[in-house]
């Protein structure tokens, strides 16, 4: 088996495939799979659902429905807020093998300082020594399913730059900022947030979309549009990540469809450092797992380090 | 890896280490399984899949399925129908893609299985109530009830020759142990209603009191009724009643419930699912007291307290 | 059978559903289904390849590829050029039975208006009396396959005004604007369109992404990048016609992904007065008719006016 | 509608107006056909599927095939391999999702079929050089070919019962009217040569000279060679050539051919393709004058000159 193992910023990862935020309730799964899906988590690094400042309760049932190659969702961010996501989530978090990437969302550049400031705090209180090797943070400025904020962040390169200027002034280690994919130009936006202080972009949130119920001819979904993910998307989530590679120097995490083996070596290929399963994580729970291994061999069969296989499809030959 | 069925098991959530290798793939947590029969049962069709691993199921649990190869990007929530090791049945009612292509498979066929999942019917507490087991199932919501008739018959088995439970010996005592009510749109769906009818004589033949009633809509085998009214007609205080089937039956049988006294109820629900285990938040089900419940996760069997309040 | 006619500026088609550009070569198919095609084309109103000023060669291979529930196309707008469209397409496209709109595709305001100037001329020297009743025109501002022009035109709400206008003071009948869904908002483009002269908005192209090719893992198709299309993007175009059935006040033309009666249904719900075919007539030629008779069928089993149904997952009740 | 074949027809494009209701909607130009047979044929399938509507094919043209239901988004170009009436018989190798679809049917499954399309060999041409009619095929490129046997057969029978044709009267002066060579990577594959074998025995029970050869790659069944060296063993002057095969093998048969003076060569040749008709303009072939030709509309047979140059 090759070396798999990446670098994001300061987190040294076993393996590039990861976990989209949103799609893995890693704790949950204990109770389908056995509590060796926390001994050995199937994924390199554990990102879990975005974290917002205050209690949500998420949208409206129906929030999600499956589309042609992919799936429409519109959950709405629903969680238990800041205070109780470091209380009860924090260290069952911290007591995991791998690192962990915790994901933000908020609606003003304040709530989003408010955060990363509350886990900071709360890291060099409760995480022990350094814990900059262990935990990162990912600013969520892109999810289409919430009426203001996050996605209209993330739509703006000024905006981007701000959010990520503050969170970085406040926040020691790795600092991933995800972007939506529902712009004119997301490299000027990756750029943004390059340059604002982000150790590594992740690409891409969902595709806004929306679906009609066929009953009542009306918008399917509580929220009326979602996100499209899933397969479908695929050849859009892999041009963002080739398009960035291009144009910024710092690692991406690229997602988007993520299903095969294939589809981690294409994005790989486009220039990601890491890979995150996403909706395909549905139908099988340990797939990041199956995908790295997959990957191992994929190289071993064509003698290929990881590194080299990194950006190829940029190079000319 | 390979467990026998723990068939008499309490409910509650039950766990899964299946592993099957999978086109290409290694260290999945589905099991590729294969079909090993298909029965045509009117407008729907019973599966039988043999699952690598699978580790028995409770009554109400659900397992999630998808053809190999498939059309679909998801896989699909079905009831475990009944069990034998690791032949597992399911009852299923072709209504859309997914459904369509897994009553299309065929012997030999293989489709991916995850589960059990989610938390299934508590069989104790339906069986120590101090009257009936009442069965209400309308349409496709038939398909978990073959499993719990015979988890009842095991349990009253256990009862009558002497074990653990306090109270009646004889199964007999007092009437029927087990009312079963289905309702159907038609005769062509009642097809489904084959593998609880064999449940039903199965108990009858070793002596315990089970009784079946049907309703039809159509009123094409009968009076145009449906299961509610034939619950309404026999339910009685101290029934424990196990109920599935579509949304709009399930809020009418609450209603006939909660106006005898002493009566329990149990629901399978349904929603939209994506993962089955509790990830994706997009299975949400708005209980009475106004929190939102996973339906896989924390169902799809819910107290109907929990669901509709007082 | 319900009336299905349909206006779009002077243009009445005898019932809403027509081709997407570059997806039927109505005179090719003559071969293949006789010249019944031509008789009584399969869709109301036909919307030929965008016409270029000049003689392009188009991308080079491969240019198409399936993918996940649709498809990537990178064909680049080959063609013989207006001069030769002039010559020899009109005569033939000026006898069918239906309508048709012209799609022009440019590289600058001055190729577009020297497309439409030119087109304007050779009709009124041609056509007859008013073909205002007969021909329109559909200014593809949103092609993703060309290097430079069209899409950088339709992504940007000021040049789209500029161009739309510009053609708008020359062009007397039915003008269209086909957009590009590849931007942050495109009910700011609709509405400039609108606002400088267009009579509708076609909304929308395709989806911009990319392909890597599994053995050389380098970009697939010869153009590197390319547009999805198919029942994979639908939910996203759906998306864009409902957002801008709410912004603007002109008709729309729906399309992305149409492939069954229920996507038609689904598109004039979210706002579209037509509805286009593109891809999924590859499948089957014949699709645009079959859909239309389908909706009939729809219309009349829900006891609905087409009107009725226009837009009606905008209405709460 | 539903015409017959006609079988002895000239090359050219053919006309097809197939009508299969299909599920839900009419009026279509595709047919929903049936499949009447299934041959395992080595790695490959023959698929004989029954087109209500076909209206025969010159060989070398093809039609689109999508499963129905499918999970594909488009149909697949396949060559047709032979036809009895409305049977239409297609080979097929299973080499992504698609094809892997339509190599997985039974019989009684449904799959849209649209075509014929294309433009095929030149029967006429082949047959009026003054030599032989030279068959090279690689792989899967056997499709074509029994389809075009048959119709020699046909021709030269015409021919030789007194038909139109000015030259020879018996079918066998001056050695094999028709010479086969086939390449295979190995033996699994060469088991799709079975339709081409029994073609070739017609043939020669009707009395015509035809001869068939196999190279294998692997060596497994004799010297380790291709297609190519089997041809340039045997390639004479005035010889005409029909080619299908991998892009590799087309070129190196070109260089073969254009090395004997008097020899005219068609290439079925293949690209990806979306529509079939000529509407995508996505299956382009760069032409040696530089131009781009539609695969599905220009060709897919070409003569060699237009191809490669001269
Ligand atoms: C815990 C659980 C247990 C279940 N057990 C069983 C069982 O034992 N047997 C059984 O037959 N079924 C069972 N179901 C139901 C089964 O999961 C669904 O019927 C199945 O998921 C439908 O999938 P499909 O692809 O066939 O249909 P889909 O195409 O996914 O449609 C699913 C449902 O959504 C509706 N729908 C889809 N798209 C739209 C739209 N655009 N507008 C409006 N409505 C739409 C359809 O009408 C249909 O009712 C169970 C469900 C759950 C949650
Ligand atoms: C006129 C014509 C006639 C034909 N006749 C026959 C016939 O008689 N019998 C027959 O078996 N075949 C025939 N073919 C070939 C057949 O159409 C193809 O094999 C088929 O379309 C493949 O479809 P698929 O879904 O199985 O594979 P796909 O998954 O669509 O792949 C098709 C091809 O593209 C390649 N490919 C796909 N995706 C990528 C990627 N990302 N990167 C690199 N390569 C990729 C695959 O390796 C494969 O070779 C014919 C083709 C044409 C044009
Ligand atoms: C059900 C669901 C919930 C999601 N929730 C979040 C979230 O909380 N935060 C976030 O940043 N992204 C969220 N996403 C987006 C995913 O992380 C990912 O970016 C996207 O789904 C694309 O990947 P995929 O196609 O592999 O699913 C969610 C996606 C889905 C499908
Ligand atoms: C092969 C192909 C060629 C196309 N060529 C053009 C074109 O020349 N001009 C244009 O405006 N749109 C073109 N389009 C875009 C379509 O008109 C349509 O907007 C898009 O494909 C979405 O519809 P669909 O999903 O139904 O295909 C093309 C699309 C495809 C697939
Ligand atoms: S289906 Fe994903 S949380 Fe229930
Ligand atoms: S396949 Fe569409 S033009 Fe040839």
């Amino acid at each position: 088996m090759p070396d798999l193992s990446v670098r994001l910023g300061p987190l040294r990862l076993e393996h590039p495939v990861i976990n989209a935020s949103g799609t893995m309730e890693l704790f949950e799964l204990v109770e389908v799979l056995g509590s060796s899906v926390i001994d050995d988590p199937p994924v390199a690094a554990y990102v879990p659902k975005t974290v917002t400042l205050e209690r949500r309760a998420g949208n409206p049932a129906p929030r999600i429905l499956e589309t042609t190659g992919g799936m429409i969702n519109a959950i709405g961010l629903p969680g238990p807020g800041l205070r109780a996501f470091i209380e009860r989530e924090l260290p069952r978090l911290l007591a995991l093998s791998c690192p962990v990437i915790i994901s933000i969302g908020g609606f003003s550049r304040r709530e989003y300082t408010a955060l990363a400031g509350g886990l900071k705090e709360a890291l060099d209180r409760s995480a022990g020594g350094d814990w900059t090797g262990r935990v990162g943070l990912e600013v969520n400025i892109s999810c289409p399913n919430v009426c203001s904020g996050c996605a209209s962040i993330g739509g703006d390169p000024g905006e981007t730059a701000e959010v990520v200027a503050a969170v970085r002034a406040l926040w020691p280690g790795l600092l991933v900022a995800k972007l939506t994919p529902n712009v004119t130009d997301i490299t000027a936006i990756g750029r943004a947030a390059a340059a604002s202080g982000a150790d590594a972009l992740a690409a891409v949130n969902t595709f806004k979309g929306l679906v009609i119920d066929r009953e009542t001819l009306k918008p399917y979904l509580g929220n009326v549009t979602g996100g499209l993910s899933g397969p479908a998307i695929k050849p859009l989530a892999l041009r963002t990540v080739y398009e960035l590679f291009a144009a910024v120097d710092v690692p991406i995490i690229g997602m988007g469809g993520v299903a095969t083996v294939q589809d981690v070596v294409d994005f790989i290929s486009c220039g990601a450092t890491a890979v995150a399963v996403g909706s395909a994580t549905f139908r099988e729970p340990c797939l990041a797992r199956a995908l790295s291994e997959g990957l191992g061999r994929f190289l071993d069969g064509r003698g290929l380090a990881l590194g080299g296989l990194r950006g190829t499809a940029h190079t000319r030959e | 890896m390979t467990s026998r069925p723990d068939r008499g098991s309490s409910a509650g959530r039950r766990r899964t280490v299946t592993g099957g290798p999978g086109p290409g793939l290694t260290g999945l947590s589905r099991s590729l399984g294969r079909v090993t029969a298909v029965r045509f049962l009117g407008s729907m069709v019973g599966l039988t899949v043999t699952v690598p691993g699978w580790r028995g199921a409770v009554p109400g649990q659900f397992a999630l399925l998808q053809a190999e190869p498939s059309r679909c990007f998801l896989a699909r929530a079905l009831s475990v129908s009944d069990e034998a090791g690791e032949k597992v049945s399911f009852l299923i009612a072709p209504v859309g893609d997914g459904t369509r292509e897994l009553c299309a498979l065929r012997g030999g066929d293989r489709v991916w299985v995850l589960g059990p999942l989610g938390k299934g019917f508590d069989v104790d507490a339906l069986v120590t109530g101090p009257e009936r087991v009442v069965i209400v199932a309308g349409g496709a919501g038939v398909a978990p009830f073959p499993l719990l008739l015979s988890r009842l018959l095991v349990k009253y088995q256990a009862v009558s020759v002497g074990g653990t439970g306090g109270g009646r010996r004889t199964p007999v005592a007092g009437g029927p142990k087990v009312l079963v009510l289905l309702g159907f749109r038609d005769g062509a769906q009642s097809g489904c209603a084959l593998p609880v009818q064999q449940a039903v004589s199965e108990m009858e033949e070793k002596g315990l009191r089970c009784r079946l009633e049907m309703a039809f809509e159509d009123g094409s085998r009968g009076p145009v009724e449906k299961a509610t009214d034939l619950l309404d007609r026999h339910l009685r205080s101290g029934d424990r009643v196990a109920v599935c089937g579509p949304g709009a039956m399930a809020a009418a049988v609450w209603k006939v419930c909660r106006a005898v006294p002493d009566v329990e109820t149990w629901f399978s629900l349904e929603t939209n699912m994506a993962c089955g285990v509790g990830s994706c938040h997009g299975c949400v089900l708005k209980l009475a007291d106004g929190s939102d419940a996973r339906v896989c996760h924390d169902g799809p069997v819910f107290a109907g307290k929990e669901v509709f309040g007082a």
